[in-house]
């Protein structure tokens, strides 16, 4: 084996810049005096283009061994293998150290690197060494977030049966895919294949539905979890409610559904959508004229429910015990009055594909019926079933993603789902003309270039070539984009302007990682405790990540990683495994073990 | 017989089947027929105020018999059942008529539609009025569960279940497992190593008292069901192994290049796959084959994928491998030229659209072509060109004919199913699409478990997928097995064949047509006798039968000729 | 008015029902003249569902199953295949022509061949006109 | 062959400018569909920038593209990538400029610093000389100084200016194969003028009106000075009209100069971000220019000049080497290229209707 005088260290400093990175002279400072490595390098001093100079210093050192350790070394790796070569030596020993891919990324997690070079040094893998012992696990699981990712992952866990408290902020579980229309590629209905497993959440007998709460505070450690969750007030009992719908016929107040993102009204006394679960009704404080003012209680009178109604509840908090917690916050879509270019905010029939989504959904506002954007008698912006029909549609693809001014990363769906609200343009209104601008068609995933193809067959005009604005002139609307393909500029006349939005991390995102203590990444998705290796832990031991707050994905992405994180649960329970949870793991003992297990 | 009281319920699925047939008017036809007590039409029969509806006039109407018209059984015929088993009903006394996909969906014409979604009904209603009460069995659930290839997939739900002290045993074609994760340099987009990933997950499973791993080993037949499979690992030596379970992690195989003429594969020296410059960097060595270094790089993509004369699918991995063999280029040979030839560039990931925009300040040269109609031409460089081969192509950016110098080609190879994917299909009775990848439960919502209760597909066996995607489906998987492991026994279909003994004459005619020998003969009896355990309910042995002495329970000829007689009636009734 | 034939078909439910319902979730519009009967496998066929289809008014009699090799049940294709050709011989013994009845594979991700093939079978049996089985026997009895 | 990718392009273009971005485009289109200037078939940043990318040399020179942007920054503003199309069109010009001269001298200016300060102290020593044989005798100075103007201009037009634009149309008509009926030739032909004075395209770029104006007056104020000290002698001239309009034009110039210097030094303008040091050698001898001639007439004026004829000796040095190296090599030849490319790409947009 090789030897502490035959291993040469080669530290990368970090290329993005970033001022409060790990502190690399502590840890040349560590290699030398406890590690006893004799030679190291940083990898800026060294002459980096040349194999045959990295090659002759390495015959210098007599190393055998290059650990390569920094902000991804692999980027250096070929270059040094290829120098391995050119000594003699094998290339399989140039052993890389990514901090990053444990967490390391500031100056407080020096510690941690340290860590992880010691464990190469040592040839201990490091998830050998960080690895905690068993202990007793809460077998309760809080499961934050009632999207589809947060109903699969309590499914899961549920059917595994264990006790699971799904806690939603909304007044019903469903989230985004309960506003779709159709889903990509197959055009199942969102709503076919959702709300059976709704339901099943609503009659699972595992299964705690806590709607209307918000998680306010996380104590205690891996495996056994103290809860505060905020009940906020419904002012309807849900037991007792039968969701006759007569309190909400006659409560005055008309204000912009959230469900339907605005495309439509609602009551202040409401139920989000008609599958909603619970299927029961909730009282909007913000809007509700009793609240507001002290008079109304018109559905109090007319509630054929006794007690049922109660204008005057008042929010109460609520403490859970758990061992395990999956966190499935979801995302918000781009906020598109960023880019005022776009006119969205400007021009009325400028809407967002969340908004169409809704519009061409035939539980949506309009029926499913595609119109234009009206004005009512009190000012809403809504969409009404018989109002114009529009006949030719821009859809934009990559709206605040793929924008080094706005979210650099790619939201992974707008290509498939604009291709889907393209499709079903086409489907209800034959006639219609729909033109997409794209950069680059990012149809991966199991039949989706299939559907592409199809979609391209429809008579879609489907360009590529990203708009730049959108101008109004007389009531048209003009798209103005470079057709790359065929080598022109078009001015597109167009009566309805769809935005493909991106996926961004929701606005509460960093304050749920406060309170979790989960580590973001730059853009603010929570990161995993490994890239490749395991994408659903986190660096916290009994918390797991699932469905797009980890990164954009489509559905069956998100079910998958839902369900993984139920297994990374069901294994802690079965088990007492907490996972690695760096952050109740020192450093230090880490070393002590890899020191224990060396081969050296 | 007690009396027949069977409620109708009509779903509009929103617009989906209201726009294209006239639910109301069916309803209303419907309910005359002879022993419908009730018939309804509603919004969203699948939702919970639908199935309500159900419960709530089962007990109101007292029926026994329920008939639901919406869309495909198989989408929500489970979910039907399990509201009738909720209003204390046997969950089989219900049938369901396809309306959407088999009506308002493929037809055009109102009138047409809706007289068809009658009849339709009508075949519904015939059937379920001979439909008899079956009770679920309960089988206990063998704790092992067989993961089939050890790749990254299989490797990961091993270790996921085999860590929640659970048996595995873990069968593997090669004499090592680790598949081809096993032989990356590095992974994108964050350049980690390969081998430090996988290689300690290695020696967990080969070291780990839960998994017993099989190498160089294939499982011919997997007989039984969900919770109490058995199978014979063919090695050196065959064992006879029990488990409860079944993943599939077959993996993938890469895709040929030398069927592609433009490529010119196999024929010119310096043309390589993506899989061979891997090996390269491993060995630290990216040289041609004369052994000197090339100084013009071309990275081809898209070959064999996303073009219907090879594969219409996208591998969904090429894209960001040759961006991190770009990289890596750079990186060993810092003075080279290098192009991406690239049809899109699908940088989705977490993380990948970074590295593509990296990537692209490393001094790569990106040139667009179209992967369906308009390949790049390799062919050899005359004398004066400065290089060994000259690719043309029309550039789609520029709109240019153009010539790319080259030393080196690199294929990016798409992924392909692997060889003994329909092989394994058979084994263990899962179906597979028209280009050999698993067909999964449903593609959104249940992307890892199968039509077959108990075995699970994970991994590129799917359909192409990267690292992190692979191993979430694995853990996918895993959590499903772990949950059953956990409850310990499930209820498994009994709609499997039975014999009248009666009425059977031992002719064994039965015993010759049954493809999984659940069938005996008792000779003292002499009659044949069905294996409710091993029988499967394909209800050949059925329709072979002289007699009509075995009746396949749920497809009895009763039900189906009263389903035709249903079908037509109601067509001479209008 | 123009003869709409009905078609009676009898679909296995692992590969020939999801390619019918493939047609479906992909909007495939195809004759509405064809009437799906799921059964598990084409092998569950008999000759007796075939015979009372024809005898019930049916004009056309479809059967679907696996692609051969695909079968979810190992053969129960072939046996509905060997099947096929007896009824095909009876059926023209009793004065049915055979075109009335067809056997075809349609596997799972084969919507459209199924689109196809319904229009196809339809025009065949437009072709052939209505079938008199049903009125003879009742004139019979 | 011509059609060849040419993955060294690229080190050309560095000398000129463009270092960090060359290669970021990922060819979205949001530079051509965002700039005000381009049309159906005029098509530009992103097309020019692909030829770039690819080293398609031969394509970039038969582009006349480049010059209809007055780089307003909006392409670079809103670019995805943080490509800085702008940018990569002003190093193309420059890489043009340098294509279309015939002599050589505007790619050694551009791309080395050094060989034009070493010409710049030539053309200074050589008129330090010639002063010297004329024993710095002011009537002669300045009687030459009048006649080296005007042959100075004489001479740079037909030996460089002209032949170069014969060299542009060559390229960007003749071999980018742009047929166009003749009577578009005239029209162009009459257009021209109006370009090259107003630069009116500008105004289609949005917020642009105050830089154009300042560039208005400064060309305003160049051409009034240059027709006034050479053909009407201002120097020379008792005509006080005359005098008075060449102490506007004067201040027009070093006035307005002087503003722009102070914005670029600012740098708080997208546009300003990246100056190349040719850009500076232009607007200081613009300005150095219109300051020396304002104070030698001054100085003429209040009867100062005998007792400090530096002043004039300095003036002359500024117009030679404007004259001689700035104007037919730096970047002068900007404004008459792109007056010139306005008419070439009409000549385009009537072939291709």
């Amino acid at each position: 084996m090789q030897g502490k005088n035959q291993t040469a260290l080669c530290l990368c400093p970090t290329q993005n810049g970033y001022t409060d990175w790990v502190d690399l002279n502590e840890i040349a400072n560590y290699a030398s005096e406890k590690l006893q490595i004799k030679t190291i390098w940083f990898s800026n001093d060294l002459p980096l283009l040349n194999a045959e100079i990295i090659a002759e210093k390495i015959k210098q050192s007599n190393a055998v061994q290059i650990i390569l350790a920094g902000d991804k070394p692999g980027f250096f790796k070929p270059l040094f293998s290829r120098a391995m070569r050119v000594v003699g030596l094998d290339p399989k020993n140039v052993k890389l150290v990514s901090f990053s891919e444990y967490g390391a990324v500031n100056r407080y997690h020096t510690g941690l690197a340290k860590a992880l070079v010691a464990c190469a040094f040592y040839n201990v893998p490091f998830d050998v060494a960080a690895k905690q012992p068993a202990k007793n696990v809460n077998p309760e699981t809080l499961v934050i977030g009632g999207g589809i990712a947060g109903i699969q992952a309590s499914l899961e866990i549920a059917d595994g049966n264990q006790k699971v408290y799904l806690v939603e902020r909304t007044g019903t579980i469903g989230g985004h895919m309960a506003m779709f229309d159709k889903t990509f590629p197959t055009l199942d209905c969102a709503a076919c294949i959702l709300t059976p497993k709704m339901v099943e959440i609503g009659q699972h007998p595992n299964i705690d539905l806590m709607t209307y709460c918000e998680v306010i505070d996380v104590s205690g450690e891996p495996g056994d979890y103290t809860v505060k969750i905020r009940q906020k007030a419904r002012r309807v009992n849900l037991a007792t409610c039968i969701g006759c719908g007569i309190c909400s016929e006659k409560c005055p107040p008309n204000v912009p559904s959230e469900f339907d993102t605005g495309t439509g009204l609602r009551k202040s006394i409401y139920i989000p959508f008609p599958q909603a679960v619970p299927n029961k009704y909730l009282i909007d404080a913000d809007s509700c004229t009793y609240v507001k003012n002290g008079k109304c209680g018109v559905c109090v009178k007319v509630c054929p429910v006794k007690d049922c109604i109660n204008l005057d509840e008042k929010d109460h908090e609520v403490e859970l015990k758990v061992g395990n917690i999956v966190v499935a916050t979801g995302f918000q879509t781009f906020d598109a009055k960023k880019i005022e270019r776009y006119g969205y905010g400007i021009y009325d029939n400028v809407v967002t594909s969340l908004e169409f989504e809704r519009l061409v959904n035939a539980a949506g506002p309009t029926g499913g019926n595609i119109t234009i954007r009206t004005t009512d008698k009190k000012g809403n912006k809504i969409f009404k079933g018989d109002s114009e029909v529009p006949k030719s549609y821009a859809i934009i693809h990559c709206i605040g993603s793929r924008d080094e001014n706005h979210h650099k990363y790619c939201s992974r769906v707008c290509c498939m789902y604009s291709l889907k609200l393209a499709h079903l343009v086409k489907e209800k209104l034959p006639d219609a003309e729909v033109y997409e601008y794209y950069i680059d068609m990012r149809a991966f995933g199991k039949g989706y270039e299939e559907f592409y193809n199809r979609i391209n067959s429809e008579g879609i005009h489907i360009i590529r070539g990203r708009t730049a604005k959108v101008l109004d002139k007389k009531g048209k609307l003009i798209v103005r984009s470079e057709d790359i393909e065929a080598d022109k500029l078009i001015e597109q006349e167009v009566d309805m302007v769809i935005l493909a939005v991106g996926l961004e991390p929701r606005e509460d995102a960093k304050h749920i990682a406060e309170i979790l203590g989960l580590s973001s990444d730059n853009e603010g998705w929570f990161k995993e405790y490994n890239y490749a290796n395991d994408p659903v832990g986190t660096y916290n031991g009994g918390i797991t990540i699932a469905g797009v707050c980890q990164g954009p994905k489509d559905i069956p992405d998100t079910v998958a990683q839902a369900s993984a994180a139920a297994a990374r649960v069901l294994q802690s329970i079965i088990l007492g495994n907490v996972g690695a949870g760096l952050n109740t793991i020192s450093p230090d003992v880490i070393i002590e073990k890899a020191k224990k297990l060396s081969t050296l | 017989m007690e009396e027949v009281r069977i409620g109708v319920y009509v779903c509009w699925c929103g617009s989906n089947i209201a726009k294209m047939v006239d639910v109301e008017e069916v309803s209303r036809e419907v309910e005359k027929l002879p022993g419908v007590v009730i018939a309804k039409d509603y919004k969203y029969m699948c939702s919970d105020p639908g199935q309500d509806l159900i419960i709530q006039d089962i007990k109101k109407h007292n029926l026994n018999r329920v008939v639901v018209s919406a869309c495909s059984p198989r989408i929500h015929e489970l979910t039907f059942r399990k509201a009738l088993e909720n209003a204390g009903l046997n969950q089989y006394m219900f049938e369901m008529a396809n309306i959407r996909e088999h009506v308002s969906w493929v037809h055009t014409d109102r009138a047409e539609a809706t007289k068809k979604a009658k009849t339709l009904v009508a075949g519904a209603i015939n059937r379920v009025k001979w439909h008899e009460s079956l009770d679920k069995r309960h089988v206990d659930i063998d704790p092992a569960t067989l993961i089939i290839g050890g790749g990254i997939s299989g490797i990961s739900a091993a270790l996921e279940i085999a860590n929640a002290g659970k048996q595995v045993y873990l069968v593997e074609k090669a004499d090592k497992i680790g598949g081809y994760v096993a032989k990356l340099d590095l992974t994108f987009p964050h350049m980690y190593s390969g081998k430090d990933m996988i290689q300690p997950k290695i020696d967990k499973v080969m070291n780990h008292e839960k998994i017993e791993v099989f190498l160089n080993s294939m499982i011919d037949e997997v007989f039984g069901y969900v919770g109490n499979f058995e199978a014979t690992v063919k090695a050196k030596d065959e064992k006879e192994i029990k488990f409860g379970n079944v993943i599939v992690a077959t993996g993938l195989k890469p895709f040929d290049p030398s069927g592609i003429d433009n490529y010119q594969y196999g024929k010119l020296p310096d043309i390589i796959t993506s899989l061979e410059l891997e090996e390269m960097f491993i060995n630290g060595q990216v040289t041609k084959k004369d052994g000197t270094i090339p100084k013009n790089i071309a990275l081809i993509h898209c070959v064999g994928s996303r073009n219907t004369n090879y594969h219409e699918y996208c591998s969904r991995t090429c894209c960001m491998s040759a961006l991190k063999y770009a990289n890596q280029l750079r990186s060993a040979l810092p003075e080279s030229n290098i192009f991406n030839i690239y049809a899109d560039i699908r940088a989705f990931g977490k993380g990948c659209e970074e590295f593509y925009t990296n990537t692209s300040k490393k001094n790569v040269m990106f040139l667009m072509y179209d992967q369906q109609n308009d390949l790049p031409k390799i062919k050899k460089a005359g004398t004066g060109d400065n290089c060994d081969m000259i690719i043309e192509m029309n550039e789609k950016l520029s709109g240019e004919a153009i010539e790319v110098p080259a030393d080196m080609v690199v294929l990016m190879v798409g992924m392909k199913a692997h060889e003994n994917a329909k092989e394994i299909a058979h084994a263990v009775g899962i179906s597979m699409c028209g280009n050999e990848f698993y067909i999964e439960r449903h593609p959104k919502l249940d992307p890892v478990a199968t039509t077959t209760d108990g075995v699970y597909i994970v991994g590129t066996c799917q359909s192409p997928k990267d690292i992190p995607d692979s191993v979430t489906q694995a853990n996918a998987a895993a959590a499903r097995v772990l949950a059953t492991i956990n409850v310990a026994h499930m209820e498994v279909e009994v709609t499997t064949a039975v014999v009248n003994e009666d009425v059977c004459c031992g002719c064994q005619t039965c015993i010759n047509v049954c493809p999984y020998t659940a069938i005996s003969y008792d000779e003292e009896k002499n009659v044949s006798v069905v294996n409710e355990i091993l029988c499967k309910g394909c209800g050949t042995c059925g329709s072979a039968c002289p007699t009509g002495a075995i009746r396949s329970r749920h497809f009895t000829d009763e039900q189906i000729l009263s389903q035709i007689e249903g079908l037509m009636s109601m067509q001479l009734q209008i | 008015m123009e003869f709409e034939p009905t078609i009676v078909s009898f679909l296995c439910n692992w590969c020939s029902y999801t390619g019918a319902d493939l047609a479906g979730t992909s909007r495939m519009k195809y004759a509405h003249n064809v009437r799906v009967i799921r059964v598990m496998c084409s092998g569950r066929v008999e000759p007796t569902f075939v015979f009372k289809a024809f005898r019930e008014g049916a004009d056309g009699v479809l059967i679907c199953g696996c692609h051969p090799g695909d079968c979810h049940y190992h053969e129960g294709n072939y046996k509905c295949l060997r099947r096929y050709h007896l009824i095909k011989k009876y059926l023209d013994q009793m004065g049915i022509e055979q075109d009335r009845l067809r056997l075809a594979w349609i596997s799972a991700s084969e919507g459209k061949q199924f689109a196809e093939l319904a229009d196809e079978m339809t025009e065949t049996i437009k072709s052939l006109g209505p079938c008199k089985v049903k009125n003879v026997m009742e004139t019979l009895t | 062959m011509n059609n060849r990718v040419d993955p060294n392009f690229k080190n050309e273009l560095y000398k000129l400018g463009n270092k960090e971005s060359w290669n970021d485009c990922f060819h979205c289109g949001n530079c051509t569909a965002v700039c005000s200037l381009t049309e159906e078939n005029i098509v530009f940043p992103r097309k020019a920038i692909r030829y770039m990318q690819m080293g398609l040399k031969d394509k970039l020179a038969q582009s006349a593209e480049p010059w209809l942007c007055y780089y307003c920054g909006d392409c670079t503003e809103t670019c995805p990538r943080d490509a800085n199309p702008g940018e990569i069109m002003m190093a193309l010009r420059r890489w043009q400029t340098v294509k279309y001269e015939w002599t050589g001298l505007a790619g050694l200016f551009y791309k080395s610093f050094t060989s034009l300060i070493v010409a710049l102290i030539l053309v200074a020593i050589a008129i330090l000389t010639i002063g010297f044989m004329k024993d710095f005798n002011h009537e002669a100075i300045m009687h030459f100084g009048h006649s080296l103007e005007f042959w100075l201009i004489i001479c740079v037009f037909s030996i460089i200016l002209v032949p170069n634009i014969i060299r542009m149309f060559y390229f960007t008509v003749i071999k980018a194969k742009v047929k166009a009926p003749i009577g578009s030739y005239i029209a162009a032909f009459l257009s021209l003028f109006g370009h090259m004075f107003t630069q009116i395209k500008t105004f289609k770029c949005d917020k642009q009106t105050t830089r154009w104006l300042i560039h208005f007056l400064v060309v305003m104020g160049y051409l009034g000075l240059l027709v006034i000290t050479v053909f009407l002698d201002w120097f020379g001239t008792e005509n006080q009209s005359i005098i008075n309009l060449g102490y506007i034009t004067g201040g027009l110039v070093f006035v307005f100069t002087f503003i722009l210097m102070i914005s670029r030094l600012s740098k708080n303008r997208e546009l300003n971000k990246y100056s190349h040091s040719t850009d500076w050698f232009f607007i200081i001898w613009l300005f150095l220019m219109g300051l020396t001639a304002f104070l030698v007439r001054l100085f003429i004026d209040i009867d100062l000049l005998t007792n400090n004829f530096w002043l004039y000796m300095i003036h002359l040095m500024v117009i030679t080497q404007w004259g001689l190296l700035l104007v037919p090599f730096g970047k002068w030849t900007h404004f008459l290229y792109r007056s010139f490319a306005v008419s070439f790409i009409n000549l385009k947009k009537a072939s291709l209707s």
